[in-house]
C-alpha cells in the first residue's frame, strides 16, 4: 500500500496540529501565562483591572494631576462652624472643613490608600505565608503548634484585635497597616496550609519524592508554587479589604496622626462630623473606597476562574 | 408623652402639672447614682436631679447660691462655716433633712475606708478636702456640729478659696442617713479587684432633690427619673425625665431629627446652624472653659523637658505664630472667645493686663531666629476619638496650629492617641513636647482652673505635663491665693498669678469655647449653665 | 454523634488556654493602665500607684494570671473596673442583645442572600446576574458606619418609619427576664415591647448582614453554578424528574451544603462583636461593651469577654459542623 | 521481545512478609488507634534481575500500597524490601535519596504526576540535577535530547507543559523522567490504565522497547489481566492485601489455580465473539471485603464459589508451591485442578456466605474515609462591625 | 441478529455543535444515524472524545441549551424529540427511555437516600403512593442484585460499594420499565469482577424484557460479548457499522482493525506483538479537511484528502448490513471464520 507522500505528511500534521484543543499561541505558554490570556479576553477581569489601573496611574501622577496643594488652607478664613464652602472657582469639588481643595485630597488620598492595601497585604501575606509554609511543610506537631496559634488568634474578634495593635505600637501610619495585616495573617496560613496539605499529597510531589528530589525543592520548587494560587486570589481580595478596614480604624480614631496627609478611609471618617452640612466631603471617598474595591474584587474573582485547574486543559 | 403614660398619670388629678416625659440624649453611661463616689459629667447630670447640696449655683451663672442651706456664715479666721438649713425638708425616703443629717454626711466623707478611699472613688472629695481621718496627711476637715435642728457648724483646720464654692459640686450632695446605712453606702469592698458599687449607689440614690430616681436599664443604656411629688421646693414640671446613652454625636442627631429623643449634649458646633434650621434650639451655655496649647518646657535640672522649649523666646514664638482668631472663627462655635487668661473671664482673678503674644508669625520667626531654633522639630501630641467642650474637634485644631507652626519654620511630628488613658497618660507624663489640653471649671474659683494646672505640686516632678519647672514665684502666688481668706486679696494674688503665669508661657491660652446642647422645639425652661449643671426641673413639654 | 462533640469541647481546653495567655500578656502590654483611665485626666503618679495597690495591679503578671485562671475555671472573670459588676453578670446582659442581632443579621443575609444568589446563578449571564454580584461587592465596600448613617437618615429620620438606635423605645418599660428583649415581651405578653425591640432590630441587622449577605449571595451563586453541572443533576433530569423536583431535591439541597458552613461561620463572626454596627446603633451588646473595655482598659471585660467569645465561636463552630453532617450524609459520624 | 529465562538469576528485588497498615484513629482526647486498614499484609515475592513482574488484583486490594512501600513511599509497617541486597525499608534520609535513583515509578495519572508549572524540560532535568548527574547544562541538554528521542517524542516538546499534551505524550513524559537516572527497577503504576487503548498500546510497546535497550527490571501493577499477561514474566494476583497466586505468565493463563485468579480470568471480556459465546463466566458473589476488616481464614471464601465446610473460614491458606515457579495459596487448590470440587452459583455463595457470618459478604469498602470536615480551606474572614 | 420490530430509536443526521462564547465552535458530533429495536443491542464505540456522550446525551435531550446546537433527528416512537419541549421530554425521560451513567459515585445525589432516588422516579412516572414506590423500589433493587434492598433504601450512596451503586443506577433506569436504555460506559469506573456482574445483568434484562440497549463503551471485548450492531465512532462521526461477527471477523476500517490490534488479549500467544495506532485522537484533522483518521492511518493516501478528493469521506453501504467511511479499507481473505482480525490487520 502507498502510504502518503512526505509532502501530503505534512500537510496533514499541519491540519493536525490546527485541530489540536489549544489555540494556536498558547503553545508552550506557562499555566500563569496561559491564565492572563484568558484574563484578558474576560471583560469583567479586564473592567477590574481598568478601575485598578486608572487609580494607580493616579496615584503615581497626582502632583500632575492634582489642581492644588492637599495641605494648604487654602479658605480656613472663609469657614465657619457649620458652613463649609461648596465647589466654586478653583474647587471644583469644594472644600473639606479646613478649607482644603477636596479634589486634590481626593487624588492624593489615592497614593495613601492604595499604599496602606498593598503594604498592609503584603504583609498580612508574608506572615501568613510564613505560618502556612511551616504548617503545611512540616506537619505533625509542627503544623498542630501553628494552626493552634492560628486558631486562637481567629477567636478573637478581628476589628478589637487591630484596636489592640494600634494601641499597643501606637498610633502611626505602621501601626495602622501592621494592625490590618494581623487580621489577615490566619487567613492567609490557613489557606495556604490547607492547600499545600492537598499538593503535598498530589502525584507529582509524591513523584519528586521518588525521584530523590530534596525535600527542600519538593516543597519550595513544587509544593509551594502550586498551592499559591488561592493566596494570589485572596490577596487580590484583601487589598479591597484593607482599604475598607482603614476607614474603619480611622473612624475609631485608630488611623493615620497626620491627618494631613489625605487618605480616603480618614476623610471618610473624618466627614462624619460634617455630615448635616456638607456629605460631599463623605460621599465622594467612599465611593472612591467602593470603586477601588469593586476593582479589585472583580479582578479578584476572575483571577480565581482563571487560575482554577478545573479550567486546565 | 405616649399614651401608656397618660394612661398612668391621670389618676393622680394633677393634669395640669402633668408635663409629660422628657427623653435626653446621654453621650455614656453614668456609673452609678451615689454623687460622692462620681466624678463624671454623665453621673453628675442625673445626680444633679436627685441630689442637692448646701449650696448651689444660680441657674444659668456660676454664683453661688444657697440650697439646702438658707444662708451661711464664715468665722473671721475662714476655719467655721455655720449653714442655717432649709426646714420641711425631707429626703425621697420620707425622712427629714436635718443638721443632723448634713454632719453625718461630711463625716461620712471623712471617714471613707478602704476602697472609697481609691480617687477613682472620691477624686473631688481629695481634691478640695485633701485627705481622710485615717490617711497621713487627714486634709482640712476638722469636723461638723449640729448645733441644733437647722444648724450645721462645719469647722476645717486650713484656709481654702475651694471652699465654699466647691460646696455646689454634686460630690457634696446631702443624702438620707436612714438610707444610707440601710443599703450599706459605703462599703465599696465588694470584690478585691475591681470596686463594685453598693446597692445604695445602683439602685436607692435618696436625696431631696426634684427629682427621684426610678430604675436604670443597663443594658438598653436608660435611667428613668420621676418627679418628686414632695419637693420643698417648686416641683418639677416634667413627670419623668430618661437619659439614654448614645455615644455616636451623629446618632444622636439623627435621633433628635427623627423625634426619638428631646434633646442632647455635646452638639457638634457643625450642626449648631443644621439643627437651629430644622426648628432645635440650640442652648449655648457661657463658656466657662479654657483650651491651651502645653508646652514641655521646664527650666529645672534633670527635666526632661524639650531643650529648644526651654528658651522662652521658642515658646513666645510659638505664641505670636498660632492664628488664634482664625481659629475661634474657624473651627470654634459662635460666642468663642480668644483666651488671655487661664481661666475665663467671668472667674475672680482674672487679669486684663496680661501678656497677650498677638498673631504675629513675623515676630515669631524672628524670635526662632534668634534663638537658633528655626526648623526644630516638635512632636505635636493630641487626642483621638475624643470632643470636649473646650475641644470640639481635636484634629482639626491640631492640623491648623501643626500648619500655623510649620509657616514659621518648625517642624511639626503629629502624634496622635487616644483620649483616655493613652492620651492623658503621655501628656501628663510629659512625652508630648507641645500638646493640646483644656479644663472645664467645676466651680467658680480660679485655684479651679490655674491652681490645677501650674501649683508647685503638679510640675516639681521630672516628668510632669509643663516639664519639671521651677516658677518660684507663681507657686507662691498661687498658695497665697488659695489661702487667703480675704476675698479681695485673693482676688489681687490670682490676678498677679495670671500675669507671672503668661510671662514665663508654660502654655499658650488659646480658646474659651461655648458648649451647646439642643432640644426639640417644644421644650421650654431649660436653662443652659456654664458650669453644665442644668436644672431640668423647670422643663416643661408645650404641645 | 456524642463523643464526637465531647472530643470537640475537649478540643477547646488548649485553645482557651492558650488564648488567656495570650490575651493577659498582650492587653498587659497595652500603654496605660485602668488606674489612669478610671483616674482620668489630673491623676497623680501616687494616686495611680494607689489605685494599682487597691486592686491588686501591682502584683507579677504570673500571679495575676493563675489568680485569674483559678477564677476563670468557675466563670468567674472576675469585676469590671468600669462597671463594677461581675463581668458574667455583664455578660449575661448584653450578649442576648448581641444574638438577637446577630440572628436577625443573618435572617436578612439568608433570606435575601440564598434567594439571590440562585436567582442570579439560574440566569447566569443575564442583568440580575451581574447587578446582583456587583450589588453584592458594593455591601461588601461599603463602611459600615456610613451604611449605618445612610439607613438610618432614610429609615429613621425621613421615613420614620423604624427606630434609630437602642434596643427599646424608651417610653415603653418592659420587664427583663432573659435580656432577649423579643424573647422577654413574649414571655411577659408584653407584645407591643416584643414588637417594639424588633423593630429596633431591623436597622442594625441590615447594617451588620450586608457583609455575610454579600458572601452568602456570591458562594450561593457559585455553588448552584457548579451543582447544575454534576453528573447526579444530569441524572435526576434523565429519570424525567420535574424541574421543581430536581431544583429543590438536588440541585438546592447540594448546592447549600458550602453556603450553611459560610453561614456558620458568619454566624460565629458576628457574634464575636459588631463593634462598629452596635456603637453606631447605641445597641447594648457585647461590640459595644468590648470596644468600651479597649478604651478604659478594663481588662476584666476584655479577658472574659474575649474569652466566652471564643466560647461561643467554637460553639458556633460545632454547631455547623453538626448540622453539615446531619445536611451532607458523607461527613455524618459513623 | 525476548523471551527472559526465569530461574539461575539473581534477584534484584527480594520482598518478605511486608505488610503495610494504615491506622484507624479516632478517640475523645488523643487520637486512638481502633484498627488497622490491612492494605498490604504479608506480601513475600522476588523478582528477578532484568525480569517482568506483573501484579495484578481488584481496586483497593493493596497494590498500589504495595508498590510504594518498595520505594519507601509509604512506611512499611513490618517486613523487609531488600534491593540489590540493601535493606530499604532500614534506609533513611540521605542514603535512601541516593537509593531511589536506582528504582523509580510511573505513575497512573499522568497529568497528575507532573508538576503543572514545569516545562518538559524542567520536568526531565530535575531527576538528573537532584543526583547531579549528566554533568553541566550541557550534557543535560544531550541527555535530555536522547530521552525524548527514546521515548517518541519531538524536540519541541521541551518547552512546552503537561497540560499541553495528550495523555500518552504525557506518559511517555513521565516514563522519560522514570528512566533518566537509568534505574534498575521501574515500579509502575497502572501506567496504561487513563489511556485509550490505541495509545495504551503504544506506551506498552514503548515500556517493552525500553526494558531491552536498558536492561530494565520491571514491577507493573495494573488491574487488567490482560495488560499484565501481556508485558510480565511471572504474575502475581493479589486478593484483599495478599498475594493469592503467583506463576510464570503462560502457565497462569494455561492453567489459574487459585479460584479468584479462575474467576478474574473469565471475568476478562475478549474481543472475540466466537470466545465471548462459549466463555465459562465464573460469577463472583458480591464486592470486595473491607481491608480493615478482613474475613477471618481465607479472604476470599465469602465470595469463593468452591468454600468449603472445612477449613476455607478459619484457617489461613499459606502461599505453597505447587509445581515449577507455581505459588497457590488455596487449601483446595489440587481438588479444584483436577476438578474435584464444582462451583456454586453466586446466590448460592450469597447464601452461604451470610449463613455463616452475617453481612460479610457484602461489607462496604470503607475507601473513602471522608474525615468528618477536616476544615482546612481558609475560613473567609473579614471586618463586622 | 437483526429485529424485524419498527425500532424504537431512531436517529438520523444527528449533529451537536458546542457554540460556547470565546471559544471556537466544536463540532462534537457531526451527522450520526443509527437506529434500534426492541431486545437489539447495538454498540457505540470509539476512543475518548469521539463523541459517544455526547450523542447519548443529545438523544436524551439532556445537552445544556446555552451554547449548544443541536440538529438533525431523534425519533422515539417515530416522534421527534430533538424540537421536542421540556415537559414531553421529562414525560418520556425516565419512563420510556432510560439512562445509566458511567460513574456511579458520582451520578447519585451524595445527600439523598438511595431509596428516594429510587422511588422518586416511580411517583413522578407511575401513579403509585408512598408505600406501594417503596415496595416496588425493594422489588427493583432486588432485582437487580442489591442484597437486603430493605435496609440499603435508607442508605446513602456512599455507603455503598461500587458494583451496588452502578446496580442502584440501573435500578433507576429500569424503574418504569423503560423501551429503550442507553448505558453510557457503565461498567468502566468498576473491577472486571464486578463488571462482569453488571454486564450479566443487562444482558438477561434484554432478553427477558425485550427493551432496546444503546451500549457505550470503549472496550471491544464488552462490544464482543453484548451487541448485535456495532457502530464504530471516530471525531463526532460512525465511521463504520456491522454486526458484531462480522466487525470482528473482518474490520474494514483501518482505525477498527487498528483497534483491534491494539488490545492484548488474555486469549493470544504472550508474545503476540500490539500494533498501535499511532498518534492519538487529538491528533485528528476536522472532517472537511479530509477523513479525520488520515493523519493516523497507515492506508491513507491523496484522495482521504478534500483538497485532492473533492469531497469528504462518505458513509456507503458495504455489503450486506454494513456501513463504512473509508476509502482505502481493510482487504480481507474471504471471510475465514474463525480468523483473528488481529492478524488480518497487520
Ligand atoms: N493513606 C492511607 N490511609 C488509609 N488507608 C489507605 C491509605 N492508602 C490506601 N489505603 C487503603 O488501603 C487499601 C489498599 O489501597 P491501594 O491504593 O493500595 O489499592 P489498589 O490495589 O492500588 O487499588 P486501585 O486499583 O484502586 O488503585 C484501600 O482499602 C485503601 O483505602
Ligand atoms: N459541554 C461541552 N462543551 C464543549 N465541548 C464539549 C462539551 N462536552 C463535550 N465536549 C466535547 O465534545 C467531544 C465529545 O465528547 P464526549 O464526551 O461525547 O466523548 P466520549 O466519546 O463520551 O469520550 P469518553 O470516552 O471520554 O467519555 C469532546 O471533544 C469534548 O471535548
Ligand atoms: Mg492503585
Ligand atoms: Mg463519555
Ligand atoms: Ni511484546
Amino acid at each position: 500500500m502507498t502510504a502518503l507522500g512526505d509532502y501530503k505528511r505534512e500537510r496533514i500534521d499541519e491540519l493536525a496540529a490546527r485541530a489540536g484543543q489549544l489555540p494556536e499561541g498558547d503553545a508552550g505558554l506557562s499555566l500563569t501565562r496561559s491564565a492572563v490570556r484568558r484574563l484578558r479576553r474576560d471583560p469583567v477581569a479586564i473592567t477590574g483591572a481598568v478601575i485598578v489601573l486608572v487609580f494607580l496611574v493616579v496615584a503615581a501622577f497626582a502632583p500632575l494631576l492634582a489642581p492644588r496643594d492637599p495641605v494648604t488652607q487654602y479658605l480656613l478664613s472663609e469657614i465657619r462652624p457649620g458652613l463649609i464652602p461648596g465647589s466654586q472657582e478653583g474647587f471644583p469639588l469644594g472644600a473639606d472643613n479646613l478649607g482644603r481643595d477636596l479634589l486634590s485630597r481626593l487624588i492624593y488620598g489615592s497614593r495613601q490608600s492604595l499604599l496602606i492595601g498593598v503594604v498592609s497585604t503584603v504583609l498580612g501575606l508574608v506572615v501568613g505565608m510564613t505560618l502556612g509554609v511551616l504548617a503545611g511543610a512540616f506537619g505533625g506537631w509542627v503544623d498542630t503548634l501553628v494552626m493552634r496559634f492560628v486558631d486562637i488568634i481567629l477567636s478573637i474578634p478581628g476589628l478589637l484585635m487591630a484596636i489592640t495593635v494600634s494601641v499597643l505600637l501606637g498610633q502611626n501610619q505602621y501601626a495602622l497597616m501592621i494592625a490590618i495585616a494581623v487580621v489577615q495573617v490566619p487567613i492567609f496560613a490557613r489557606l495556604l496550609r490547607g492547600s499545600m496539605l492537598v499538593q503535598r499529597g498530589s502525584d507529582y510531589a509524591v513523584a519528586a519524592r521518588a525521584l530523590g528530589v530534596r525535600k527542600s525543592r519538593i516543597v519550595f520548587g513544587h509544593v509551594l508554587p502550586n498551592s499559591l494560587s488561592p493566596v494570589i486570589v485572596q490577596a487580590t481580595l484583601s487589598l479591597a479589604t484593607a482599604i475598607i478596614e482603614a476607614a474603619a480604624l480611622s473612624y475609631l480614631g485608630l488611623g493615620d496622626p497626620d491627618i494631613a496627609r489625605p487618605e480616603w478611609g480618614a476623610m471618610l471618617a473624618n466627614a462624619q462630623d460634617f455630615l448635616s452640612i456638607r456629605p460631599a466631603l463623605a460621599v465622594w471617598p467612599a465611593l472612591c473606597i467602593i470603586v477601588v474595591a469593586l476593582g479589585f474584587t472583580l479582578l479578584g474573582e476572575r483571577l480565581r476562574e482563571a487560575l482554577d485547574p478545573k479550567f486546565r486543559r | 408623652s405616649s399614651d401608656r403614660d397618660s394612661g398612668e398619670g391621670d389618676g393622680e388629678g394633677d393634669a395640669a402639672q402633668s408635663g409629660g416625659t422628657l427623653v435626653f440624649g446621654a453621650a455614656g453611661d453614668p456609673a452609678m447614682f451615689d454623687p460622692a463616689f462620681a466624678s463624671d459629667g454623665e453621673t453628675f447630670r442625673i445626680a444633679r436631679q436627685i441630689h442637692e447640696g448646701l449650696l448651689t449655683n444660680e441657674p444659668g451663672t456660676t454664683e453661688l447660691v444657697p440650697a439646702l442651706a438658707e444662708d451661711w456664715e464664715v468665722s473671721e479666721d475662714g476655719l467655721e462655716y455655720t449653714f442655717n438649713l432649709r426646714e420641711d425638708v425631707q429626703f425621697h425616703d420620707g425622712t427629714d433633712f436635718n443638721a443632723e443629717a448634713v454632719c453625718f454626711n461630711f463625716d461620712r466623707w471623712h471617714n471613707f475606708t478602704g476602697l472609697a478611699q481609691s480617687p477613682s472613688a472620691t477624686y473631688y472629695y481629695q481634691a478640695v478636702f485633701g485627705g481622710f481621718a485615717d490617711s497621713e496627711n487627714p486634709g482640712i476637715y476638722e469636723g461638723c456640729e449640729a448645733t441644733d435642728e437647722n444648724t450645721a457648724v462645719v469647722s476645717f483646720n486650713q484656709v481654702t478659696s475651694k471652699i465654699p464654692a466647691a460646696l455646689s459640686l454634686p460630690a457634696f450632695s446631702i443624702q438620707s442617713p436612714t438610707a444610707l446605712q440601710e443599703y450599706d453606702a459605703d462599703n465599696l469592698s465588694g470584690s478585691e479587684d475591681a470596686i463594685t458599687y453598693t446597692e445604695y449607689a445602683l439602685e436607692h440614690p435618696t436625696g431631696t432633690g426634684p427629682f427621684k430616681f426610678e430604675s436604670w436599664d443597663r443594658g438598653n443604656g436608660e435611667v428613668t427619673i420621676v418627679r418628686n411629688e414632695d419637693y420643698w421646693g417648686e416641683p418639677a414640671k416634667l413627670d419623668e425625665i430618661i437619659f439614654r446613652t448614645i455615644p455616636e454625636g451623629n446618632t444622636r442627631r439623627q435621633e433628635l431629627q427623627a423625634g426619638t429623643i428631646d434633646g442632647y449634649d455635646f452638639v457638634s458646633p457643625a450642626d449648631y446652624q443644621t439643627l437651629e434650621d430644622d426648628g432645635f434650639q440650640v442652648l449655648v451655655r457661657d463658656p466657662f472653659n479654657i483650651l491651651y496649647l502645653g508646652f514641655n518646657g521646664g527650666n529645672v535640672e534633670g527635666t526632661q523637658a524639650n531643650p529648644a522649649l526651654q528658651d522662652p523666646r521658642v515658646r513666645q514664638a510659638i505664641a505670636h505664630a498660632i492664628d488664634r482668631e482664625t481659629i475661634v472663627n474657624s473651627l470654634l462655635p459662635e460666642g468663642s472667645e480668644v483666651a488671655t487668661n487661664f481661666m475665663p473671664p467671668s472667674v475672680d482673678g482674672w487679669a486684663d493686663d496680661v501678656p497677650t503674644y498677638e498673631y504675629d508669625p513675623e515676630r515669631a520667626r524672628q524670635l526662632l531666629e534668634e534663638a537658633g531654633a528655626a526648623g526644630t522639630t516638635l512632636r505635636f501630641y493630641y487626642p483621638t476619638d475624643v470632643s470636649r467642650p473646650y475641644l470640639p474637634d481635636p484634629a482639626a485644631m491640631f492640623q491648623v496650629i501643626a500648619e500655623d507652626l510649620r509657616e514659621v519654620g518648625l517642624n511639626i511630628e503629629p502624634v496622635a492617641l487616644q483620649w483616655n488613658p493613652d492620651y492623658l497618660q503621655a501628656v501628663q507624663a510629659g512625652q508630648a513636647d507641645i500638646h493640646l489640653l483644656g479644663w472645664t471649671g467645676d466651680y467658680n474659683d480660679a485655684y479651679n482652673f490655674i491652681g490645677t494646672f501650674f501649683a508647685e505640686d503638679q510640675n516639681n516632678q521630672a516628668s510632669a505635663e509643663f516639664g519639671a519647672f521651677s516658677a518660684p514665684e507663681i507657686f507662691a502666688a498661687l498658695a497665697q491665693a488659695d489661702a487667703a481668706p480675704d476675698p479681695s486679696d485673693r482676688t489681687d494674688l490670682y490676678q498677679e498669678a495670671n500675669r507671672l503665669i503668661k510671662e514665663f508661657l508654660p502654655a499658650v491660652p488659646i480658646s474659651h469655647s461655648p458648649p451647646a446642647l439642643v432640644v426639640a422645639e417644644n421644650v421650654q425652661g431649660l436653662e443652659p449653665s456654664p458650669l453644665t449643671a442644668e436644672d431640668f426641673s423647670t422643663v416643661t413639654l408645650q404641645d | 454523634m456524642l463523643r464526637f462533640i465531647v472530643r470537640r469541647l475537649f478540643q477547646l481546653v488548649p485553645i482557651l488556654l492558650g488564648l488567656s495567655v495570650l490575651l493577659f500578656a498582650w492587653l498587659r502590654a497595652l500603654p496605660g493602665g485602668p488606674a489612669q483611665a478610671a483616674l482620668g485626666e489630673r491623676a497623680t503618679p501616687e494616686a495611680i500607684a494607689q489605685y494599682n495597690e487597691l486592686f491588686g495591679l501591682d502584683e507579677p503578671l504570673i500571679v495575676q494570671y493563675f489568680r485569674f485562671l483559678g477564677r476563670a475555671i468557675t466563670l468567674d472573670f472576675g469585676t469590671s473596673t468600669q462597671y463594677g459588676r461581675p463581668v458574667t453578670e455583664v455578660f449575661l446582659e448584653r450578649f442576648p442583645g448581641t444574638i438577637e442581632l446577630t440572628l436577625l443579621a443573618m435572617v436578612f443575609a439568608i433570606g435575601v442572600g440564598i434567594p439571590l444568589g440562585y436567582l442570579a446563578a439560574r440566569r447566569h449571564g443575564s442583568f440580575l446576574d451581574s447587578a446582583s454580584v456587583v450589588g453584592s461587592l458594593i455591601g461588601v465596600a461599603i463602611p459600615v458606619f456610613f451604611l449605618a448613617y445612610l439607613l438610618r437618615l432614610l429609615f429613621a429620620v425621613e421615613l420614620g418609619w423604624l427606630p434609630g438606635s437602642g434596643r427599646q423605645d424608651v417610653r415603653i418599660d418592659a420587664t427583663r427576664i432573659t435580656n432577649f428583649y423579643v424573647l422577654d415581651g413574649l414571655l411577659t405578653r408584653e407584645w407591643d415591647a416584643a414588637w417594639d425591640a424588633l423593630l429596633h432590630l431591623i436597622l442594625p441587622a441590615i447594617a451588620l448582614g450586608t457583609i455575610p449577605l454579600a458572601i452568602i449571595v456570591r458562594i450561593t451563586r457559585a455553588s448552584v453554578l457548579d451543582v447544575v453541572n454534576e453528573d447526579y443533576v444530569r441524572t435526576a433530569n434523565a429519570k424525567g424528574l420535574a424541574m421543581a423536583t430536581v431544583r429543590r431535591r438536588h440541585i438546592v439541597r447540594n448546592a447549600l451544603l458550602p453556603v450553611s458552613t459560610t453561614i456558620g461561620l458568619q454566624t460565629g463572626l458576628l457574634l464575636s462583636g459588631a463593634v462598629l454596627t452596635e456603637t453606631v446603633f447605641a445597641f447594648g451588646g457585647v461590640g459595644l461593651t468590648l470596644r468600651d473595655a479597649i478604651t478604659y482598659r478594663d481588662f476584666a471585660i476584655l479577658q472574659g469577654f474575649i474569652l466566652m467569645l471564643a466560647i461561643v465561636y467554637v460553639l458556633v463552630n460545632l454547631l455547623v459542623d453538626i448540622s453539615y453532617g446531619l445536611l451532607d450524609p458523607r461527613v455524618r459520624v459513623r | 521481545m525476548t523471551a527472559v529465562p526465569i530461574a539461575g538469576q539473581d534477584d534484584l528485588l527480594r520482598v518478605e512478609d511486608l505488610k503495610v497498615h494504615f491506622p484507624i484513629r479516632k478517640g475523645i482526647f488523643f487520637d486512638r488507634t481502633v484498627g488497622h486498614v490491612q492494605a498490604v499484609d504479608g506480601v513475600s515475592l522476588t523478582v528477578p534481575r532484568g525480569a517482568t513482574y506483573g501484579l495484578v488484583g481488584e481496586s483497593g486490594c493493596g497494590k498500589s500500597t504495595l508498590g510504594r512501600a518498595i520505594l519507601r513511599l509509604e512506611e512499611p509497617t513490618s517486613g523487609r524490601v531488600l534491593f540489590d541486597g540493601t535493606d530499604v525499608a532500614a534506609l533513611k534520609g540521605e542514603p535512601l535519596r541516593q537509593m531511589r535513583q536506582r528504582m523509580q515509578m510511573v505513575f497512573q495519572d499522568p497529568l497528575g504526576s507532573l508538576d503543572p508549572r514545569q516545562n518538559v524540560e524542567s520536568l526531565l532535568s530535575e531527576p538528573l540535577r537532584a543526583h547531579g548527574l549528566a554533568g553541566g547544562k550541557a550534557g543535560i541538554a544531550e541527555k535530555i535530547r536522547g530521552l525524548l528521542d527514546a521515548v517518541g517524542l519531538p524536540s519541541a516538546a521541551l518547552r512546552r507543559y503537561p497540560h499541553e499534551f495528550s495523555g500518552g505524550q504525557r506518559q511517555r513524559i513521565g516514563i522519560a523522567r522514570a528512566v533518566a537516572l537509568e534505574p534498575d527497577l521501574l515500579i509502575a503504576d497502572e501506567p496504561v490504565s487513563a489511556l485509550d487503548v490505541s495509545v495504551q498500546a503504544q506506551v506498552l510497546n514503548l515500556l517493552e522497547e525500553l526494558q531491552e535497550r536498558l536492561g530494565l527490571t520491571y514491577l507493573i501493577i495494573a488491574h487488567d489481566l490482560a495488560v499484565v499477561r501481556h508485558i510480565s514474566d511471572v504474575v502475581g494476583v493479589m486478593y484483599l492485601g495478599s498475594l493469592v497466586e503467583q506463576a510464570p505468565a503462560d502457565d497462569l493463563y494455561e492453567q489459574p489455580l487459585h479460584p479468584y485468579t479462575r474467576a478474574l480470568m473469565s471475568a476478562v471480556p475478549v474481543p472475540d465473539p466466537e470466545i465471548e459465546e462459549q466463555r465459562e463466566r465464573i460469577l463472583l458473589a458480591g464486592d470486595l471485603p473491607s481491608p480493615a476488616d478482613p474475613p477471618s481464614g481465607c479472604r476470599f471464601h465469602t465470595r469463593c464459589p468452591w468454600r468449603q465446610e472445612t477449613r476455607c473460614d478459619d484457617e489461613v491458606p499459606v502461599l505453597r508451591e505447587l509445581g515449577p515457579g507455581r505459588l497457590v495459596s488455596c487449601h483446595w487448590a489440587e481438588e479444584i485442578r483436577d476438578g474435584a470440587l464444582r462451583p456454586r452459583s453466586p446466590e448460592e455463595v450469597l447464601h452461604a456466605g451470610a449463613a455463616s457470618r452475617p453481612g460479610s459478604g457484602a461489607h462496604p469498602r470503607d475507601d473513602d474515609p471522608t474525615p468528618f470536615l477536616g476544615r482546612d480551606e481558609p475560613l473567609p474572614r473579614q471586618e463586622q462591625g | 441478529m437483526s429485529s424485524l420490530q419498527a425500532p424504537v430509536l431512531e436517529v438520523e443526521d444527528l449533529a451537536v455543535r458546542f457554540t460556547r462564547r470565546g471559544e471556537q465552535p466544536t463540532r462534537a458530533v457531526d451527522g450520526v444515524s443509527f437506529s434500534v429495536a426492541p431486545g437489539e443491542t447495538i454498540g457505540l464505540v470509539g476512543e475518548s472524545g469521539c463523541g459517544k456522550s455526547v450523542t447519548s446525551l443529545a438523544i436524551m435531550g439532556l445537552l445544556p441549551r446555552r451554547g449548544v446546537e443541536v440538529t438533525g433527528s431523534v425519533r422515539f416512537d417515530g416522534n421527534d424529540l430533538v424540537d421536542a419541549p421540556d415537559h414531553v421530554l421529562r414525560g418520556l425521560r425516565g419512563a420510556d427511555m432510560g439512562m445509566v451513567f458511567q460513574d456511579p459515585l458520582s451520578s447519585l445525589n451524595p445527600t439523598v437516600p438511595i431509596g428516594t432516588q429510587v422511588t422518586e422516579v416511580l411517583l413522578e412516572h407511575r401513579e403509585m403512593s408512598k408505600a406501594e414506590a417503596q415496595d416496588e423500589a425493594v422489588r427493583l433493587l432486588d432485582k437487580v442484585g442489591i442484597p437486603d434492598p430493605g435496609r440499603r433504601l435508607k442508605e446513602y450512596p456512599h455507603q455503598l460499594s461500587g458494583g451496588m451503586r452502578q446496580r442502584a443506577l440501573i435500578a433507576m433506569a429500569l424503574a418504569c420499565s423503560p423501551r429503550l436504555l442507553i448505558a453510557d460506559e457503565p461498567t468502566t469506573a468498576l473491577d472486571v469482577t464486578i463488571q462482569a456482574q453488571i454486564l450479566e445483568l443487562l444482558r438477561e434484562l434484554v432478553v427477558d424484557a425485550g427493551t432496546a440497549l444503546v451500549m457505550i463503551t470503549h472496550d471491544l471485548g464488552v462490544v464482543a460479548g453484548l451487541c448485535d450492531r456495532v457502530h464504530v465512532m471516530y471525531a463526532g462521526k460512525i465511521i463504520e457499522t456491522a454486526d458484531r461477527r462480522d466487525l470482528f471477523a473482518r474490520p474494514r476500517q483501518p482505525y477498527t482493525g487498528g483497534l483491534l490490534a491494539s488490545v492484548p488479549r488474555l486469549d493470544s500467544a504472550r508474545g503476540a506483538p500490539l500494533t498501535p495506532i499511532r498518534g492519538s485522537a487529538r491528533d485528528a484533522i476536522p472532517w472537511s479537511e479530509g477523513c479525520a483518521f488520515a493523519p493516523r492511518c497507515d492506508n491513507a493516501q491523496d484522495d482521504c484528502l478534500t483538497e485532492v478528493s473533492g469531497s469528504t469521506v462518505p458513509l456507503v453501504p458495504d455489503g450486506p448490513g454494513r456501513e463504512l467511511r473509508c476509502r482505502h479499507p481493510l482487504e480481507h481473505p474471504a471471510a475465514p471464520s474463525g480468523a483473528t482480525a488481529h492478524g488480518a490487520a497487520r
